[in-house]
């Protein structure tokens, strides 16, 4: 045929060509790792460097964790045990694992509450982080943070119940005034929870025994706990913050733009264990004489305040994201500014914006660590303190901080995949 | 001014003054964007606004809705004097509809969503009776079938017909459409204008900013030429298109009409 | 006023070290042991009956002063040396002695060094946050000595460093420097050597400006020491409080006659119940750190002035 | 045209307008906003005014002027325990300017180096990589502070193996090369000692460096000019040595090395790296080098394989194609967040103190606070050096986003 | 191989091979996407190729530019064998010029820089002459005025014009375009399509992916139809659109033309 086109040009196929295999070399495991790994000298060395690397820690990994031993009461009884074959003294973690878990002083027959409310947790998260999930299963994340509160400090359980009330009759009161105008609705709102509130507070007052677990005191709190309570505390309070610092920083109102970004670019400018010196030790200076936060307490207010500025520059790129015509649209059919952020341009910017809160969230996750530097004992604050200066346990570093890193490591890996997973769904959405 | 004796047939102008604007000018910065803009438009009246890019087009009709404030002179639409009074900016905005050139409909609500929002957080109808009405609507546009999609899942032609409805569910006296059809591929602009010569013929009152010369032809009472802030000419769409007066609509209809 | 406030809370807030053995440190169930921990018990038990109605906060070098001075705790039992700015800068009252301490040196034995005078050009940990860092400096520039120090933020990690070689001297209060030693797994490895460069009372501190609070402090710490010159201890207490006996002092001790407990605004069981809770000042150190413990302290200037010590209480009359 | 009528006149000003007239209406918020801003930090205030323990001690930076008394292991300038706290807190800042300027550059490398291989077609590698970048971004940078603290304590060997036996017999070790030993101490190395003519040498060394830079011009213009590629790489390394070499010759040595030397303790003399700084700076480096390396492999997939393909179509070597096309491209969406990152290093290093690292936050903010009580002043302190740090980097980062904005229509 | 007796009148086709393709196949993994295509076209001549998508159109067009590496087969372009060798690769890649779907342009390099790079840098051509060079081509697609801008500050038509004029500083001897002007709005094709003809005008050696039929019409000497890696029909382009054999063709045919 090609001798038929040469000459003259017009051509045409009368039988299909099938489609052939590719010519041998160009399929299989051995084109694979041809191309993968040697494909040339340069290519060859990396690979070799990089199988000695690999075998290198496996060589140190593999015999501590095989020969390691998970039994004994001391670093002594561990040594025995081992006879110098480098295996690890998991014993620690068997023993101490509790603590690593809850602080060393949250009382052992409890330990039930904190971990069945870090259970529900599974149940409370996904409605927010995974739209396809039906919309009714958000009452349950509603309703988790009055359950977890009263799993994890106990107390009457009137506190909670009418916290949930107080925060229902608000909404309640804020839908129906809402119409009358924002503000008014959200003042409605906030005089009805407060009222809730405050008869709640009397009643809990007066019958302090209604459907009591035992109370737990802040200050009881400890081990990895502490930094998930910090954690999700710390995040869920601070994006609404963050939403209206951002759309402060956005309005053309120059004393309230000025202070929100002054407010941001402060708290993002000093290093967060600044903040929690100031939690540590300035912040009782500013509180009326009298007043006496839990330490907890204080921290979690900075901590917020931190994590809020950084929530608030996110939120603010989702905002920035949102075309401008989607502004206009709000105002060329009537809606007031609140309506037209509530009901237009949150929920994009949020929805836009949500990767870049779970990151600040891993973030913030992490720093929880720091607290460890005031005297709070977290994870690594139990480690650090009661467990390595114990007598029994003095010289086992390893075992330990490899049980911080694996803890830290699967729920931040966790929540990174989550958020690369969600913006690749937000890429393709249509919608 | 007089209502034009080149009606199109079966289209009612009435006497009644819809938009008044008088001596109006606005300014960028420095920058005179409208000069001494007059205009009046009676109530069903059909006027096609077209120009040079940057002739000021978009900010007029926008500052017909509030969208853009003028600096000097006065806009009166519907009786109702354009002030910075929150009330008055309200009332006009129900008053006046508007279409975007990019549509801007709400893409995380559902085209029913996108169409009730602002009957019922606007002017306070329960939500069946706003349904009802969209629904009524949307059938005027011919989509009724899509209403529980979201936009991105709807072709532009049928996007910018969707926005024509939600702007319609507030039940405006007056229609502001800022180049309906410049971001649809050439098919899907024809079912965009059908639905706007319809409304037309129904007698709404309409400024449209638009290059469609076929669409000005049939349904306009009357084209304006704007170019550098200043309306240059006006006319019956016959006359405007076959005899322009001045120098520069010339130039303006050769390119357009050669193109 | 802070008795009314610990009184109306129905607990004590006590402010003790995040750990250091022997003198307080959480065990294994989390109840807080030791030296400075029996005397927040004492305390407790004195104004609340109660000895177990403590909430200990644990504070560091840094946050220990500010904890007190807001209102965090109603007292500090955390080896705090008692100095002149402490007490008067920084506004705090020392109510006492409950240990005297001064600062020493720990050296690997095979470091072939006998003497502090012989540390020139060492590397020295040292923990951070305390007086221990004031008179090092002060000891090697009067000295004419240079040194590396290495600043440590607890004292587990000191250890840890001191072990692995990376300082070759440890210096902090001698107390702690044998309590930490007890610990090694080869104590003997590691020696003191002899010179004490400062003198270190610790003692339990409270806020200035409340001195009926200072004075239950100060008289439940009195109380104990008393308590054991008089040969009172937690296993008699019951018997020699139930009724007067005939040392008219341990009767005032003890509340059987006199009004003592009053004048400071508690029961007439205070001290009975202050000595039962935790047992008499001596009792509290071997239990603690006493030579029958792990950390095996010699009673030393800690001894009763009757034994050749500093230990000694004013009269209760 | 309609007949011009006069703009309505502006009627009487009425309360109601403060909420529905536009132009009253935010002033009315901006003062309610300012009335509720005063109050509250009002009471802030108020509150501690009224705080006995404020009230009784005050608020005074006087003790900056006091002696610190304590010592500080590393001092880039004089200093001794008889110092003023001031003084400490200078030393501190310049100790926290030092190791964030080092991690900065590490972490730039580590990042860089990850970033790359993570996107090289060797399966091996690039996953390799990818477990570095995970592994270290998924555990707070506090622990791994830590980590290699306690690693370089005990995996560096113990200083009395170089110490010489009292018995005068050899040590077990010796310096490496006579000049470096590594040990859990520390790492020793040599320190530069310069006479007077020693500044010839570096202003040399410092003509050199210009000398490069106007080499690569010299080879640019020569391209442009004549079509000539002028090399560039051999003759820079060159230029580098060569001139600084035969002036410390000339001048007969000025610029001496000197080696550290066993003392009775320690190594005397040269220079020592203390395994706290090494632990924070390795540590920083490497953790942030994990985010760096995520910022460079986005930023070169930032740039379309498009780009790649039309400069190889109009015959541009893959190197040339990096070099001209890809770089300065990715280097825009590089550069923004690497300064943040820069910015995160140097806020992190504030947790120096874990590791007893003498920075601003252990001298002001840890013992000076300590040994003087004085909570509030030297919390401030803390926080306005590390915030006037930050808006000046960022400040500088402003200014160079906008000059490298791609221009748009 | 004879001119062809349709060719359109003033344009030139030698008897000079100028790409000379031999039972070429590639496969992508085991996908075999060209399959046995033969293909010479002789200096000037002008060939567009068409077919539906996923065809094998722009896999081909890279072969010849070696951004795609074939397997089995032979490609000889202007007397020099493809292979491996990267001298061979420079030297045809200098002589073919290659314009893209999305004009690829250098967004951080004004637009004068991005026709003068690959010049100084390749063929090293002093920037003096290069910048000359570049102010031609510049001018012949009609843009001089915009050698200062930046990519991102012209319109698409403007940067595809660009494009070429990039790919000409190379001053090459065959260009290939790669469907150049389906990612242009309407008005902006005519422009890029004038600067084409202009172009084949001038007798350079084009290989052009399009499915401007009418483009076809006027410049190809040649019309190639494909369909599932093979060539399937080809011919002048008035026996090929008015009288296709192959029933793909025809069915081809029929929806672009209808569409
Ligand atoms: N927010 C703004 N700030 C400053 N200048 C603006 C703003 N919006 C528009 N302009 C300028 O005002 C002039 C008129 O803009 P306008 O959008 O009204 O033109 P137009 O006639 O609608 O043009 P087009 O046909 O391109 O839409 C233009 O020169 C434009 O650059
Ligand atoms: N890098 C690649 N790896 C694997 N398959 C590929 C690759 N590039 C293209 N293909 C496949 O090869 C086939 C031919 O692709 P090609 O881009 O050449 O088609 P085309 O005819 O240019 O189509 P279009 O008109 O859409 O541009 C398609 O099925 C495509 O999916
Ligand atoms: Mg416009
Ligand atoms: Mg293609």
């Amino acid at each position: 045929m090609s001798d038929a086109h040469a000459h003259s040009i017009a051509f045409v196929r009368e039988t299909e060509l099938p489609p052939a295999p590719p010519p041998t070399a160009e399929t299989g495991a051995v084109k694979w790792v041809r191309e993968n790994l040697f494909s040339s000298i340069f290519n060859t060395i990396m690979t070799i460097l990089g199988l000695l690397i690999v075998l290198y820690l496996l060589s140190g990994l593999i015999p501590w964790i095989v020969n390691g031993t998970w039994e004994g009461a001391s670093i002594r009884d561990c040594r025995e045990t081992l006879q110098g074959s480098g295996g690890g003294c998991f014993a620690v973690l068997a023993e101490r694992w509790p603590q690593l878990l809850f602080g060393f002083q949250y009382p052992d027959y409890l330990r039930w509450r904190p971990s069945l409310a870090f259970a529900l947790l599974f149940l409370a998260v996904p409605p927010v982080l995974f739209f396809k999930l039906p919309r009714w299963m958000l009452v349950i994340t509603a309703l988790y943070p009055f359950v977890a509160y009263w799993l994890i400090w106990g107390g009457t359980a009137i506190t909670p119940i009418f916290a949930l009330i107080g925060v229902i009759a608000g909404y309640f009161a804020f839908t129906r005034v809402e119409r009358q105008g924002f503000v008014l609705g959200l003042l409605a709102g906030v005089i009805v929870a407060a009222i809730m509130w405050w008869i709640g507070g009397y009643i809990a007052a007066e019958e302090p025994g209604w459907l009591r677990i035992e109370a737990v005191p802040s200050r009881e709190m400890g081990g990895f706990m502490l930094n998930m309570i910090l954690g999700i505390v710390c995040v869920s309070l601070s994006i609404p913050i963050g939403i209206v610092l951002a759309l402060g920083r956005q309005s053309r109102l120059p004393v309230v733009k000025g202070f929100c970004v002054v407010f941001i670019e402060f708290v993002r400018g000093v290093p967060l264990i600044t903040l929690l010196f100031v939690a540590n030790v300035v912040l009782a200076y500013f509180l009326p004489p009298g007043t006496n936060f839990d330490l907890i307490v204080r921290v979690i207010i900075m901590i917020t305040m931190f994590s809020s500025a950084y929530i608030a520059e996110v939120i603010r790129g989702g905002l920035a994201a949102l075309p401008k015509g989607q502004y206009e649209a709000g105002d060329s059919l009537g809606l007031d500014y609140a309506q037209s952020m509530r009901l237009i341009v949150l929920p994009q910017a949020l929805k836009i914006s949500i990767p870049g809160i779970v990151n600040v969230a891993v973030g913030l996750f992490k720093d929880t660590t720091l607290v460890s530097v005031i005297s709070m004992f977290d994870l690594v604050g139990m480690i650090r303190g009661p467990i390595l200066s114990s007598t029994a346990w003095t010289g086992v570093y390893w075992e330990l901080w490899a049980a911080a890193c694996v803890l830290f490591f699967v729920v931040c890996y966790g929540i990174s995949q989550y958020s690369q997973w969600l913006e690749r769904q937000l890429r393709t959405d249509h919608r | 001014m007089a209502a034009l004796d080149t009606n199109p047939p079966g289209m009612i102008v009435s006497d009644e003054v819809a938009i008044d604007i008088n001596n109006m000018n606005k300014w960028y910065g420095s920058f005179h964007v409208l000069r001494d803009i007059d205009l009046t438009v009676q109530r069903g009246e059909r006027i096609v606004i077209c120009g040079p890019s940057g002739s000021g087009k978009s900010t007029l009709i926008r500052c017909i809705n509030a969208l853009e404030e003028h600096q000097q002179g006065s806009i009166v639409v519907d009786g109702t004097p354009l002030s910075s009074d929150l009330k008055d900016i309200d009332k006009i905005r129900s008053e006046v509809g508007m279409c975007f050139q990019h549509f801007n409909l709400f893409p995380h609500l559902t085209i029913m969503e996108n169409c009730t929002l602002a009957p019922i957080w606007v002017r306070k109808i329960p939500k069946k009776e706003a349904e009802e009405t969209a629904m009524h609507f949307l059938e005027k546009v011919k989509i009724p079938e899509q209403a529980d999609k979201y936009p991105g899942q709807l072709s532009g032609g049928q996007q910018q017909r969707v926005a024509i409805a939600r702007s319609l569910c507030m039940r405006p006296r007056i229609m502001l459409f800022d180049e309906p059809t410049s971001a649809l591929d050439p098919e899907m602009i024809k079912e965009v204008l059908d639905t706007m010569i319809q409304l037309a013929e129904e007698g709404m009152t309409m400024l449209c900013v638009t290059h469609e010369m076929g669409f000005a032809r049939q349904v306009a009472n009357r084209v304006i030429f704007m170019d550098a802030g200043q309306i240059v000419e006006q006319n019956a769409p016959e006359p405007f298109f076959t005899n322009p007066q001045n120098e520069r609509t010339k130039l303006f209809l050769s390119q357009i009409l050669g193109h | 006023a802070t008795l009314d406030d610990v009184k109306a809370r129905g607990t004590l807030n006590c402010g003790v070290t995040t750990g250091v053995p022997g003198f307080a440190e959480p065990d294994a169930n989390g109840v807080w042991q030791g030296f400075d921990v029996a005397v927040c018990r004492a305390v407790a038990a004195a104004v609340l009956g109660d000895a177990d109605a403590v909430t200990f906060v644990p504070t560091t070098g840094k946050t220990r002063f500010t904890a007190l001075a807001s209102g965090e705790i109603d007292m500090l039992a955390r080896n705090t040396t008692w100095t002149f700015s402490r007490d008067t800068d920084l506004k705090f009252d020392f109510v006492g002695v409950n240990y005297y301490d001064g600062q020493g040196f720990m050296v690997p034995a095979d470091l072939g060094v006998s003497s502090a005078t012989e540390l020139d050009g060492a590397t020295v940990c040292i923990q951070t946050g305390t007086t221990t860092e004031l008179n090092l400096a002060d000891y090697f520039r009067v000295n004419g000595m240079s040194y590396e120090p290495v600043p440590i933020e607890t004292g587990a990690e000191a250890v840890q460093q001191y072990l692995a070689g990376a300082c070759d001297v440890y210096t902090t209060d001698r107390s702690a420097l044998a309590a930490q030693r007890a610990g090694f797994e080869n104590p003997d490895d590691s020696i003191l050597l002899p010179e004490v460069v400062s003198k270190e009372p610790l003692g339990p501190l409270v806020r200035h400006g409340d001195s009926e609070w200072a004075d239950i402090v100060r008289w439940t710490l009195n109380a104990l020491i008393s308590a054991e010159e008089l040969g009172v201890t937690q296993a008699n207490v019951e018997e020699m409080g139930s009724a007067a006996g005939d040392n008219p002092e341990v009767n005032r001790l003890l509340g059987t006659e006199g009004e003592l407990g009053a004048m400071i605004g508690l029961d007439a069981s205070w001290a009975k119940n202050a000595i039962a809770a935790v047992g008499n000042y001596g009792e509290v150190f071997d239990t603690n750190i006493g030579e029958g413990t792990a950390i095996g302290l010699a009673r030393g200037l800690n001894a009763q002035y009757t034994d050749g010590g500093l230990i000694y209480s004013p009269p209760f009359r | 045209m309609t007949t011009m009528t006069d703009p309505p006149k502006a009627e009487g000003f009425r309360i109601g307008q403060l909420i529905n007239d536009k132009r009253y209406r935010s002033y009315t918020f901006q003062f309610i906003a300012l009335v509720l801003l005063i109050l509250s930090f009002g009471w802030l205030i108020n509150n501690a005014m009224n705080n006995p323990i404020l009230q009784r001690v005050g608020i005074d930076f006087g003790f900056l002027s006091d002696p610190a008394g304590y010592d500080i292991n590393q001092q880039p300038i004089e200093y001794t325990s008889q110092s003023s706290h001031l003084r400490a807190a200078i030393i501190g800042a310049i100790n926290t300017l030092i190791v964030a300027f080092l991690a900065c550059v590490t972490a730039t490398i580590f990042g860089v180096i990850a970033g790359v291989l993570r996107l090289s077609n060797n399966w091996i590698i690039s996953k390799l990589m990818a477990v570095y970048v995970e592994m270290f971004r998924n555990i707070p940078v506090l622990i791994w502070i830590i980590i290699i603290f306690t690693v370089a304590a005990n995996t560096f060997p113990p200083i009395a193996e170089f110490r010489i036996p009292r018995d005068g017999s050899d040590a077990e070790r010796g310096l490496l090369f006579g000049m470096f030993a590594a040990t859990n101490q520390g790492v020793f190395i040599p320190r530069l000692v310069f006479e007077s003519a020693g500044w010839l040498v570096i202003g040399t060394f410092l003509a050199s460096i210009v000398g490069v830079f106007g080499l690569r011009r010299y080879a640019r213009h020569k391209l442009y000019s004549e079509g000539r590629i002028v090399p560039v790489l051999w003759p820079s390394i060159a230029l580098l040595i060569v001139p600084t070499v035969l002036m410390q010759l000339l001048l007969g040595s000025p610029v001496g090395v000197e080696n550290p030397e066993m003392g009775r303790f320690r190594f005397e003399g040269g220079f020592l790296m203390r395994p706290s700084l090494i632990a924070l700076w390795f540590a920083l480096s490497i953790y942030t080098g994990a985010f760096i390396a995520e910022n460079v492999r986005a930023g070169i997939l930032a740039v379309s394989k498009g780009q790649t393909e039309a400069a190889a179509a109009l015959g541009l070597r893959p190197g040339r194609v990096m070099s001209l096309v890809v770089l300065p491209q990715a280097l825009r969406v590089i550069i923004p967040p690497l300064i943040s990152q820069y910015l995160n290093i140097t806020k992190n290093t504030s947790l120096a103190i874990a590791v007893g690292y003498m920075d601003l936050t252990g001298t002001l903010g840890g013992i000076t606070l300590n040994q003087t009580g004085r909570a509030l002043e030297c919390v401030l302190l803390l926080m306005a050096f590390y915030l006037t740090f930050s808006l000046a980097i960022s400040a500088i980062m402003n200014v160079y986003n906008n000059s490298v904005a791609l221009k748009e229509r």
